[in-house]
């Protein structure tokens, strides 16, 4: 397992990041940790519908969205808000897309972030092909694609790999082991427990990292990227790591799971730890600490504000974007709707 | 002929319901959808060693809407358990266990990740038996949540049954009440062939009816006359039976008595019963909360459309979801999903037009 | 609105053909259906360098049925190649070629073979519009051989077009002829949506005719009247329609003149052209080789039982394939598919009953 | 990649199996061929559908059959005809599968093979849940599946495999990698042609083996057969082998794949190999083979005449056997075609 901090946050032997990168990474950490706690609360007050939150996981979703380049594509699932704000997806968006809205899906243009995926691991192929795409036209983007692991029981895991190694596409595939599929733990799963072993039979690299370790998720995922980039194909990230938080705010895991696991997973949190390498470093105190999370926060608060402006969706949208083109019966259903 | 002639129950038996094992039935208790159904598999587990309950989240957790709950601790791991996350795999898996000789029930999270089974659903769940005349088949059961109304998320609210009643040889039982719930899906598990049983989520919790315990049937292959009328025929299964039921009250208020029938099962069809209402009433509206293009309740108005041309004395209507994709967006939701108001509209223009 | 009005094509042009690009149609040769797909792909990588054709045995061999013959040697092996052998596989990365811009045509070995991407299909390809609200589209094509009549192994022989027309925001193409399919399959590579474009496996070699060269297009959405009659409208498309057209043959030698109607496009489907045949003639037979229940046929059927209940001098019949799963049985296979002597049966019972 | 004769048939130290087991073996293969050989001469003749034969493959098949015990399943792909002619598939119905009359579907009670199975990869689940039946019922039966280097491609695989890792069910996967599927050649499929690598993902034993070799294929499957009932959970066997002929008799394999090729792998002939076996051990001679050729050929020749003996269906069996007891729309249709 690749880990370059300790499991209390000491460094173990050089670290390759910068000292400024080191500072964005802890910001982009407490950036996506604040959004996660807020959103959990605001659901509890009803005002967001079901959340998926990523307490815990992070570096685990930081570290490799920091690795893109301007013209690279994210492909998450349903668990990845996190990696989309680093990459850019507005925070109000962010919101609107669990408050079930429409304008949670209406990314700006040019945001190479396709929605979150809903059905398991069926975003795997896309990120191939999308890599591909990149490929046949000259570009040179990455398509970097996230998946659980319970995703990597589905069928689709097998088959986007296969194709991503066979044509070596640039296409880097994130496994976040969490330990847990709602209530399946990782031992029921499957018997090997190292996803990433199941990268050599497909004859590409794979690599388990310590998720919770910002500098080993970004610097691994770097270096996927870059050989990507480069024309070396697929890489089979596991990133390590531990859902804290229920699965979906609908989720209670005492039903499932002890709170000791949950404990001493705590002890790892991933902002805990890289806080501790920017105070021995001195890169960074409590005060400017505090005053980040108070603009964080203020941050989120106009972004709920400005969620809660979105427009009421017409009854008639519902049969819009359909077809680019009604069909006659998308027509007749609009005109239906429009009288309501 | 080695298959046995099909009699269709309702016509034998007056459309009540058989109890098999009345004995057993000593008093019931007042449940809830998941409550009666965790009960059925409770009994079924009970009686016949051979049924397996398996699928994502079903041992440990007792399944997402818990209508497993409790079975694990009292069946043990070896007959309720949680699978890996991947639905070929589920039913592929229980195809096996079937072929063997075993009783698997199977539940699939949401009707919506049936998709990824459809190629075992499609090409073997119900081709095996057809396959090989008869020498394997495979009494297995799907379970699975559908439907909207309760605002979900994206896809969770699919309601695939149109497509499942396209694939030969495979059952489709949709309830639409506990107490029928529990005697239908311990006939499912009776059953000799595939059979997809779809649980409206909406549903689940939202009634409570009295519910008999121990074991009973309720054969498949029977639609029930649910509300007598003589206006129009509403032909509904599952989630929208009770929307239909809602608008009869209304209608009634005015005078005019709609007659209900709930399908409970989709194949075989139990086109009789609908029939005999539509020739006495002479007009239908059919209900049903799929996109309109294609859904099961095309068959209705199509079989309709043939055997009772003559008896129609209006059009017949369906009410349905829009062609358009269920939507996750929670504030429009109530406007894809049919509801009390469209289906009385659709009934105003069988009347009049 | 964002999305723009349709407009039936039908309707504004009296259900002619439009050829966008008049110029280049110097010449016609006369091909079959496998020659004239083959042309259509040529042509459509040849004018826009972002079409890719892509699928099991696509690439070095160009096909089973050789209808991508040549065009890895002509287009290069970057534009013309074979996948694993993985559907959903195929499916779910030519939906990630599309997202990124580019347009894909994928082949689909045997129409039976969609099965394993249901998922990929039924979740993404008709959902990612309307999701985006446009901001992400599909402009991919889905190519398959489907239905029976050339004895097949099993499963080859599957027809599961009403399980796709049940997927909002996919449309579906099933064309009868090699010159419409040529102008139908350029049509649907150039279309901002996602479109299934299902070939008659019977009528690959069946036929020849004149098929002009060069681009031109015929437009989704529009059916044909290909034989005018005004005794009975018969509905079909695919390997039904020569069925039909023989029928209407035999028939007319009775004196009876049936119409034809070829759908063509089944999403969006034109009704108006069977809506305005039926209007005419009062009665129609739907022809389709799926098994019956819940097949597409009963889609049409459902339609004319609401819109066209008043003219409707007959019961609608469907003759479809049985409700048993297309026979690999060699021998029985030409009692299951629908021919024109069943036609016939049927055109008898809507003009007596 | 586990071997024990020489290309040439020479042995490579010491044989595993009796002089009487080797023989057994011989005979198991020639019956085969001559069913192979024959039933391509039958479609030419237009008296069999299209047939899948296995030329070439022989020993991967029977070495796995033989491995075996009575109540052992089988769970086939449509390329093992010899396979299921060896566990007791009477000839005239594996001759009335191809006929494609349901006769060939209709195996005799009690015989534990499926049939075979036309959509890729999906037997393999089914494997799995016939073996954990076993398991379950206390039984102690193993079930063998098989499946193609292009099958190996297809989700299933993976989800099979999994689960059979995971519950440690008796399941033997027997991958022929015989070096195409119809047109793609083992290199278009993937990228590591090892298959085998596959299985320490899954953490179950993975073995590569000569498919061209009846002794090593025979060996490695009784000892995975023997380790599935012992409660060692399931393996994965590689036979790397070879497709001599079409991948059937509507394929022309001239269209994609050199004659060179064809020819290299013809010398590696597994019959040949254990011919020259029997022959230095002096097992069997060729006086022997002609007669049992012989023998072979008449048995063949009367199971053609059971197979033409097969009654005609009935028309309106079409819509017999879609349920244990007809539905009213079946019944419909069974009044309908009983009129035909
Ligand atoms: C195809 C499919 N099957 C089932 C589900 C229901 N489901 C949602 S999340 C989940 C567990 C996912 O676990 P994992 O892949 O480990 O991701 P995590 O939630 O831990 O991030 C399941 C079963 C789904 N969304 N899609
Ligand atoms: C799901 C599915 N997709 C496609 C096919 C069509 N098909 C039949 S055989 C074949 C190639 C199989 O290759 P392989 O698995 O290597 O087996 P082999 O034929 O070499 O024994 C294909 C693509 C099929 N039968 N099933
Ligand atoms: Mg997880
Ligand atoms: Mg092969």
């Amino acid at each position: 397992m690749i880990q370059f901090l300790g499991g209390d946050g000491r460094i173990l032997g050089d670290l390759p990041l910068s000292h400024e990168e080191l500072v964005r990474g802890y910001r982009a950490l407490q950036r996506v940790r604040v959004f996660d706690e807020r959103a959990v609360s605001l659901q509890r007050q009803g005002r967001l519908g079901v959340y998926a939150p990523y307490t815990g996981q992070e570096a685990a979703q930081v570290g490799p969205a920091l690795a893109l380049g301007e013209g690279d594509w994210l492909v998450p699932s349903y668990r990845e808000t996190g990696a989309a704000l680093i990459r850019g997806l507005p925070t109000y968006q962010a919101l609107l897309y669990w408050r079930a809205d429409p304008a949670g899906w209406c990314y700006p243009d040019g945001l190479r972030i396709v929605p979150f995926y809903i059905p398991i691991a069926t975003q795997l192929p896309h990120a191939v092909g999308i890599a591909s795409a990149g490929s046949y036209l000259g570009e040179d983007w990455v398509a970097l694609t996230f998946v659980g692991d319970g995703g990597s029981s589905e069928g689709d895991f097998h088959e986007a790999l296969n194709f991503a190694a066979v044509w070596g596409t640039p296409t880097v595939f994130v496994v976040q082991n969490n330990g847990w599929a709602i209530s399946v733990p990782t031992e029921s799963q499957m018997k090997n427990t190292c996803i990433a072993d199941r990268a050599a039979g497909y004859g590409v690299p794979g690599v388990t990292v310590d998720g919770n370790d910002l500098v080993a998720m970004w610097v691994v995922a770097r270096e996927a990227v870059e050989r990507a980039r480069a024309g070396g194909g697929p890489t089979l990230i596991e990133a390590m790591t531990y859902r804290l938080a229920p699965h979906t705010t609908s989720d209670d895991p005492s039903r499932y799971r002890a709170d000791e696991e949950v404990e001493r997973w705590r002890q790892r949190d991933p902002i805990e730890r890289l806080r501790r390498v920017l105070d021995d470093l001195g890169l960074w105190d409590a005060e400017q600490d505090a005053e980040f999370l108070r603009e964080l926060r203020v941050e989120f608060d106009e972004a709920v504000r400005r969620a809660d402006k979105a427009p009421e969706l017409e009854p008639q949208e519902l049969v819009e974007h359909v077809f680019e083109t009604m069909g006659p019966d998308q027509l007749e259903a609009w005109g239906v709707l429009r009288e309501r | 002929m080695s298959s046995k002639r099909w009699v269709p129950i309702s016509s034998r038996l007056g459309g009540s319901s058989v109890n098999v094992d009345t004995q057993q039935q000593t008093s019931v208790r007042t449940l809830n959808l998941v409550q009666a159904l965790n009960d059925a598999l409770d009994v079924a587990l009970e009686q016949d060693r051979r049924v397996l309950v398996f699928g994502e989240d079903v041992g440990r957790m007792g399944g997402v809407f818990r209508v497993a709950d409790g079975l694990q601790a009292k069946h043990g791991k070896e007959r309720v358990f949680d699978t890996p996350l991947a639905e070929a795999g589920i039913v592929g898996y229980g195809i096996g266990l079937a072929l063997a000789g075993l009783r698997p029930v199977a539940e699939i999270q949401f009707a919506c990740f049936l998709y990824p089974a459809l190629e075992q659903i499609i090409s073997h769940l119900g081709r095996y038996r057809h396959r090989t005349r008869g020498r394997f088949t495979i009494p297995m059961v799907v379970r699975a949540p559908y439907g909207g109304g309760v605002h979900m998320p994206e896809l969770h609210a699919d309601s695939p049954e149109g497509i499942l009643a396209q694939v030969p040889g495979v059952k489709v039982v949709i309830p639409s009440d506990p107490e029928r719930a529990k005697g239908l899906l311990l006939a499912a598990i009776d059953d000799p062939d595939p059979v997809f049983f779809l649980e409206a989520i909406k549903l689940y919790r939202s009634t409570r009816v009295e519910v008999p315990e121990g074991n009973y049937l309720h054969p498949l292959g029977c639609a029930r006359v649910v509300r007598r009328g003589d206006a129009v025929s509403l032909v509904a299964y599952g989630g929208m039976v009770e929307v239909c039921m809602k608008a009869a009250e209304v209608a009634s208020r005015e005078g005019v008595e709609l007659e209900v029938i709930d399908l409970e099962t989709l194949v075989p069809l139990d086109f009789d019963t609908v029939l005999a209402s539509v020739r006495k009433t002479g007009r239908a509206v059919v209900v049903y909360e799929a996109p309109r293009t294609g859904g099961f309740g095309a068959e209705i108005a199509a079989r309709l459309a043939d055997e009772a041309i003559f008896d129609l004395d209006g059009p017949v209507v369906r009410v349905a979801g829009w062609d358009a994709p269920y939507p996750s967006f929670a504030s429009v939701e109530h406007h894809y999903r049919p509801d009390a108001k469209r289906v009385l509209e659709a009934v105003r223009q069988v009347l009049t037009r």
